[in-house]
């Protein structure tokens, strides 16, 4: 059972009055994290919307030693911070625990220009947490297709929808056989809030995906936020999943559906209610379309089911 | 001053005896022809345990200074080398490092640039990254190379901005060269260990490099450029205490040779500029008032030094070894007109392009460039 | 200022031999000099090294067009590494069982590699010229055999160095110079 | 080594409203009836904008950008979203 | 010439246009502000099948320009665009286009760069990449991109260097203004298909850029800096042909306003030389003989041109909107004074920079500069 | 059955007096790929020791157009490429069959620096073929470590051997969901030749992995290169299979490895043939580093047979 | 748009012996015996010089760097290496 | 050269109300220059756009410092809107149900809240005022109405469009000046 609401810690890192859009989910789960993490942290971040909504110098909306980094370069700039602190320690310069030290990267900074330094930092197994908040499209200059954007998407670069499908960058990071790999998403921040008590306190990589509904860039009402999160996971859009030493377990409620116990809802409601799909669905093609989208999903269960048996 | 010792080594083996001498915490890194032997020499040091430092081998020369600045934030020293295309392939936290105002030292092994591939030494690599607001040396010795390492430390920690030590591919880094290594005791007086007053500290949280608007953006970038110009009496320090400690000299922003009564003046950088002293004798037998001057200090330009350096009416021949594409003739020419104009009417620049991709730079070449010069 | 060109073949151990070289100038009390040349040759292909020996500071760094000296460690390299360059009355040394010798030019003879055979010197591409050679050389620019000995056992302290010693000295003590 | 220039460095610090007066963005505002909260915490958990006291279940208007998040998850239906009156 | 049509664009959908009308084969781009724009315009261009091109949507900038340059080393006509830290990305890649020759145009939307972060123009993102061996042209109106990135391509494809067409992030880019497209067919006169003389064909196997020998490798680095300096009579022609066909006309090289009597002159590139020509009429209210002259071309720097425009003991106002680290102010000022050196010495440079990270530049307060800096 | 010997085309793309070492494994494995492919193909390069034997300017010992592009570059120029060729066809401007257009890349431009735009063509789908002739090292500068360098291996990056398993790249290249997916080596070049037949012919994204021993880096006898390639096969070390649209098929020998039809031949020999680990295995610790190289063999070989069964 | 300059592109031809004359790094000598040889292939296949007729095998000398390969992977023991003699 | 500054919140419509002043400009037989300024600010925050009208070449690429109009799409912003600038005798347009004359400003008002309710004109954020503002901007400007509606109905071909005429004309007939 996931921590409880309640039993939260009241610590808060992400501070009111920041910079980010009403109803914005990064910041939601940001909150959830900084809660686990505590203060004793060292956060990177490249370009994104988390950047834009950091607010503006001098001003600072988190409550951590921050650092804005180049684009392409969390994966080998977050090494660079672990392995100073550890060193600044070991030479007896640094007083006290070591900092947490964690990426805070969206999906374009984690699938495509960021996934170099980060598969090259899980090689080394540098002791960092990489997390990657998923927002499925380059929203901070206006929603463009990237690595992460599933196929059939309405995006400004791909204005009839995308052709190809996401990459299952998760699973890459657990082929990467690194300690931990874990999926969240807002609507369950007990999990969330968990994984990332489990992440912090395991030495070497740790990748950390949240799923991140943006109504920006996905098109619906933002008080939405929260139950598009939610139907991303009932109709197993999203699967939440854990993997310590390579072996992956399921959380609720995906477990249910992976093992079969509760049908996976169907995912006309989910795209329906986003405007990146159903401005494509108008037309004649719209089934086909569903369909399409649909056999993604099916299929992306159906490969984790299996690949979870493997537990060398 | 203490004993000193003298033993044969290669420039890239000096360097890396450098970084020793500082006491280096961190040094990320990656292979490139005629850098990599600084790396291989640093991996076993720190393997060894000769060195307590951190080798981080990354995954491409993006990612080295990507790991470099941000080691560098998080208040450690830090070193690292590269040449040509490593350093290209660095531009963009090149701008990072020196807007964030971040104290890393790095080697640049010079070597020319793709395309098409070579291997072989000229200054495109490091004159092409004129911009981005680091402070350049040229060295022009195995032993300078190692004595500069330690006084760029020195002046990167106390003015914070990035510092890049260049030397030749090949002609310094793998040139087998007595080097003498002062006492220990004596490089940690002449370089104590790094105090940033600011770093990435949970203990005081703040955070580097939001967004920033014009209003607070342009005041940094003026003060940038302020303090690259206000190094420069830094560097002049640098070269003094460490002369006062080690016995050492190479210059401090210049180093001229048989100037004084000069009227045909060589004006170069690096391992050409060792070669032109032997070019200068040759010229002087001939008869020809020849002399030397080297900006050991490229960037910030030691314009007011080599204003006072340079004879009454003398002909100032520039040997680039890169192109200032979209003007005749290379950049240190360029740079030197642009200093001089207005200020120094009496000067006659020349310039010649020579040595690029590797061409070997021979005194008797040189000289009779030189003489070929003087009578265009 | 004394500059010597070597010429031989990747994998006959060229670099080492100018590092010893260079070395022993250092030993002999004076400046030395190592300075290779490097390219994209794999093993069996053409290789150069200049060596510069001085009383003085050295701040040559270009490769030695018109050497004092040239070392020739293969027979086969003899007539192109003299048209490389060599000055006027400049010195030859060649490595082979018996040479010729060469027009306007001083000509020593040694057979590297039938003392390397001897010694037992070998490496994936046959006998161990260099130090052989390296002892040659070393005759031939008057440095003191015991600055020589005493150069190979700073590089190799130990037995290798011990079975080094023998063949340079050899190759010192029977190098000659052919006759014209 | 020590600095002897004060670097002018762009370091920023933590503070409430650093993306300004958030609250005025707000088109609508969240408004809790006390009698109906059974003080579950859902909408202080989902707040993107930590405005809300766990305990008193009350909101700083300062900040809240009336996104309407917690309303759409308070499961008692206790907050409604009303027009903000300029 | 065949009728014109006149609609209100941003300059990034000009710019789209000039793709369009340029009938590109491929353009590679990812997302950056203030370029992003260009990028969406052209890819919904393609998707609705308005422009017959390929759209490769890669995963970062250096990848941008490494599919470009292959693309057009397979024979196509290629276009991308980028901004600020994008374009530092692709540094390593900038120099080999034009190392291997090979004709890409790309925008740069003119943005200042990391670090810190800014989203707003200034110069120092393109004028960093002034030692890469790229032709650039500044542009100061919407009108001017359309018509710049024709004469680009045409430029380009005629001396096999690639091009980089600059304006200003926002005050440009977003800025919605009057413009005329001509019709295609006159397009078509002025650009014909690419057609190079080499490509990547197994017809007649051959390679690009191999290891070269400094021998080999020298001459060509010769020919590149000799033929950017080449392409000035062609970027004069271009102009005239372009406005022959189409009757629109941006200048040449160079630009310039009451420049014939002035006394004061105003130096500077982009929308803020746009901006300078009311700061000139402010200053002609005041009696101050002022004038304008405006790089077009900024890379081959106009040097004769500019040294025939300045009239007599004129003062030279430049005003950069970029820092020349390690030098006091601005790169444009610096190569101003490189090539007046001992062939002006009657002028006087005098130098601010201005506009950095987006400063707001009005036509008063540029005058009340020029002013100030008379009695400096 | 693999293409026997003697059937293999006469064509040969690889001239002679190239300037690659003697017994190149990397010259060998693209003498064959070149039989495969034919001369109607684009070949791309980033530098590596196939660019130092390629020739210098003006002579070229390939029989292929070819283009150096940088480092990190292979996966975006080839895309470039491919969709240029493929344009130029529909435009009119290129008669006749489009080329192959085809990368040929080290490992270090595979696994570190070229990984990412490779990773993001495979996203999108790309038509073309990536080449990895994988020596396990940055050969061409000398040997250093590279994310394909074992565990346990010396390298002059990692004097007392490398910490760190390598990546299992030929399996991350498959979790990318693209057509083909193929590992070879030199000792068998029926295999590799049919291998690359296929992918010839199968449009999209292709990946091909060959391993190089390379008897500089390795440090053995050069004349035993072929020996060593079969070692490493018949040890383990290197699994053969293939993946069309993500079914993986294991080849002979490792298919009878694999079917326990056959013992892996224990790891002793082949390591101890080589100087890259030798050289560390004098000291009392010799024991547990080949167990752990060995360990490394044995979960590989196990995990494989077991993803081998994922047939969705 | 045609091109006015012959732009001097770093360009390379196909040729044979790009790496020159590479024969010359022959330390040891590859020699068939055509008595024991059964035209197995084996020793064309593997050569990377390519320097090896597969009908005749005969080994063009120009190019072969004498790298073993061949006399290693013969199943027939028909090629030997021997010394080059200088 | 007539320059206007547009002062809103993100989310109103700002920039589309000075695409539609540009529009028209050229709809009018002169030149028009719209050019919002471009921040990171988010839905709800404080926003500004720059719009010129010219019958010759606009060169000016800057922001407004001091324009002759200011339009207030919230009547929360008059003050710090018309503290940002405005030229003396500069003209206000002010959306408000009503308002009060600004000091030595000509001051105009219109309701385009209301307008927007009745004609139904809405988005995410509440009614889409910029419509009505536009029809009554352009009647401030003196632009004929005819020229007001081509240039809607040319953004907006078919039914929207009309829609929009209807609020826009309401507005360009309902806009006051606000006595003092
Ligand atoms: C090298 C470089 N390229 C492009 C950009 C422009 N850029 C800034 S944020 C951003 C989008 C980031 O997308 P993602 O990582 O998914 O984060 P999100 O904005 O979606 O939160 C881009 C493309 C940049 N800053 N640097
Ligand atoms: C950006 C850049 N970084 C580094 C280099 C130097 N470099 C050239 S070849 C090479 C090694 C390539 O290794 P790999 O890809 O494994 O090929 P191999 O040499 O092993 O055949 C390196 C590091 C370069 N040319 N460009
Ligand atoms: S665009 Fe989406 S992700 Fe970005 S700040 Fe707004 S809500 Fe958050
Ligand atoms: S969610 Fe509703 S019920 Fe629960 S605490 Fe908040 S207001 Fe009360
Ligand atoms: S409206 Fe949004 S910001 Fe305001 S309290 Fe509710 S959730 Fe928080
Ligand atoms: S080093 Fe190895 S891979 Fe490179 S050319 Fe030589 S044998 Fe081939
Ligand atoms: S020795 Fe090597 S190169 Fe020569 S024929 Fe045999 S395999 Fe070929
Ligand atoms: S391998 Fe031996 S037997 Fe087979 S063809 Fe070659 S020489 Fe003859
Ligand atoms: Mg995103
Ligand atoms: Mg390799």
């Amino acid at each position: 059972m996931a921590t409880s609401i309640k039993k939260l810690p009241d610590n808060e890192q992400v501070l009111s009055g920041n910079g980010a859009c009403g109803g914005c989910p990064a910041t939601m789960a940001l909150r959830i994290v900084g809660k686990a993490l505590g203060p004793n942290a060292i956060m990177l971040l490249t370009p994104a919307c988390a950047v834009a909504s950091m607010g503006m110098t001098p001003r600072l909306a988190y409550n951590w030693p921050c650092i804005n980094i180049t684009f392409a370069s969390a994966g080998s700039s977050a090494s660079g911070i672990s392995n100073a602190v550890e060193i600044m320690k070991e030479k007896g310069r640094l007083q006290g625990e070591l900092p947490t030290v964690f990426s805070w990267v969206g999906d374009g900074g984690t699938y495509d220009i960021g996934f170099q330094a980060l598969s090259a930092a899980a090689e080394r197994n540098e002791n960092i947490i990489h997390f990657c908040y998923n927002n499925e499209a380059y929203s901070n200059t206006g929603i463009q297709r990237s690595g992460a954007t599933p196929r059939g998407t309405w995006t400004t670069t791909t204005p009839t929808g995308k052709r190809q499908p996401k990459k299952n960058m998760a699973q890459l990071m657990l082929e990467h056989n690194i300690p931990y790999v874990a999926t969240a998403t807002v609507a369950y921040p007990g999990d969330l809030y968990d994984k990332v008590v489990k992440a912090k306190n395991i030495r070497g990589m740790k990748y950390i995906e949240i799923l991140a509904p943006c109504y920006l860039g996905w098109q619906f009402d933002m008080a939405e936020t929260v139950q598009l999160s939610r139907m991303a996971v009932r109709s197993g859009a999203w699967l939440l999943w854990e993997a310590e030493n390579g072996k992956i377990s399921f959380n609720s409620p995906t477990s249910l559906i992976i093992n079969g116990k509760k049908e996976a809802a169907p995912v006309d409601e989910y795209v329906m209610k986003q405007g990146r799909f159903n401005r494509l669905l108008k037309g004649p093609d719209a089934p086909e379309r569903i369909a399409e989208i649909q056999g993604d999903i099916d299929h992306q269960i159906a490969f984790m089911r299996e690949r979870a048996k493997i537990t060398i | 001053m203490k004993a000193a010792q003298v033993r044969m080594e290669t420039g890239a083996y000096a360097a890396a005896l450098a970084v020793k001498s500082a006491r280096v915490d961190v040094v990320p890194g990656y292979p490139i022809t005629p850098q990599t032997s600084i790396m291989e020499a640093v991996a076993g040091m720190v393997e060894s345990g000769e060195l307590n430092a951190r080798f981080i081998p990354v995954e491409g020369e993006h990612s080295v200074l990507a790991a470099a600045v941000a080691a560098s934030a998080a208040g450690a020293r830090v070193f690292t080398a590269t040449s040509a295309n490593g350093l290209l392939y660095m531009h963009e936290v090149l701008h990072m490092a020196s807007g964030g105002r971040l104290p890393v030292v790095m080697c640049n092994v010079n070597r020319g640039i793709f395309a098409p591939w070579t291997l072989w030494a000229d200054h495109q690599d490091s004159m092409a990254q004129r911009d981005t607001g680091w402070i350049q040396y040229h060295c022009s010795s195995n032993q300078e190379v190692f004595n500069t390492i330690l006084q760029a430390f020195r002046v990167a920690e106390q003015i914070n901005i990035p510092v890049m030590v260049n030397f030749d591919g090949f002609a310094i880094s793998h040139c087998l060269m007595p080097l003498t290594l002062p006492a220990q005791e004596d490089i940690d007086r002449f370089l104590p260990p790094h105090e940033p007053e600011w770093r990435l500290d949970p203990a005081h949280p703040s955070s580097f490099s939001n967004v920033t608007m014009a209003a607070e953006y342009a005041p940094f970038r003026q003060m940038l450029s302020d303090d690259i110009l206000a190094s420069i009496p830094l560097v002049k320090q640098a070269a003094q205490e460490y002369k006062d400690i080690t016995g050492m000299w190479d210059g401090d922003t210049i180093d001229t040779y048989r100037l004084e009564d000069a009227e045909v003046v060589a004006f170069a950088v690096n391992s050409m500029a060792a070669e032109l002293r032997l070019s200068v004798d040759i010229l002087r037998e001939q008869g020809i008032k020849a002399g030397l001057l080297r900006p050991r200090l490229y960037i910030p330009f030691p314009a007011e030094d080599i204003i006072k350096a340079l004879p009454q009416n003398a002909q100032v021949m520039v040997l680039d070894r890169n192109y200032n594409f979209g003007h005749p003739g290379g950049i240190l020419a360029s740079e030197l007109k642009s200093v001089l104009f207005g200020r120094r009417n009496d000067i006659t620049i020349k310039n010649r392009v020579i040595g690029i991709g590797g061409i070997d730079l021979t005194r008797r070449f040189m000289a009779d460039e030189i003489r070929a010069m003087m009578n265009e | 200022m004394l500059e010597l060109r070597i010429n031989g073949f990747g994998g006959q151990g060229s670099v080492t031999l100018a590092h010893l070289l260079a070395q022993a100038a250092l030993e002999n009390g004076e400046q030395g000099q190592a300075l290779p040349f490097f390219g994209v040759e794999r093993r069996g292909a053409p290789v150069r090294a200049a060596v510069r020996m001085s009383p003085t500071t050295i701040h040559a760094h270009s490769q030695c067009e018109l050497p004092n000296y040239v070392v020739v460690m293969s027979e086969k390299l003899t007539e192109a590494a003299v048209n490389e360059g060599i000055s006027d009355c400049g010195t030859v040394i060649i490595n082979a069982p018996h040479a010729a010798a060469i027009a306007k030019h001083t000509t020593w003879q040694i057979d590297a590699d039938a003392i390397a055979h001897e010694a037992e010197l070998f490496s994936a591409d046959g006998p161990l010229i260099n130090i052989p050679l390296f002892g040659a050389v070393c005759r031939v620019l008057n440095i003191p055999q015991n600055i020589m000995e005493q150069t190979i056992l700073n590089k190799w302290p130990g037995n290798s160095g011990k079975r080094n010693l023998g063949a340079a000295g050899k190759a010192y003590n029977t190098v000659k110079q052919v006759s014209v | 080594m020590k600095s002897v220039t004060k670097a002018y460095r762009p370091i920023s610090w933590p503070m409430m409203g650093a993306g300004g007066d958030t609250g005025s963005w707000r088109v609508h505002r969240p408004v809790v009836d006390p009698q109906i909260c059974n003080r579950c915490q859902f909408c202080w958990v989902y707040c993107p904008e930590a405005v809300i006291d766990r305990n008193e279940i009350t909101i700083d208007y300062r900040y809240c950008k009336g996104c309407g998040v917690c309303a759409t998850e308070c499961p008692t239906g206790a907050i409604t979203m009303v027009k903000e009156e300029d």
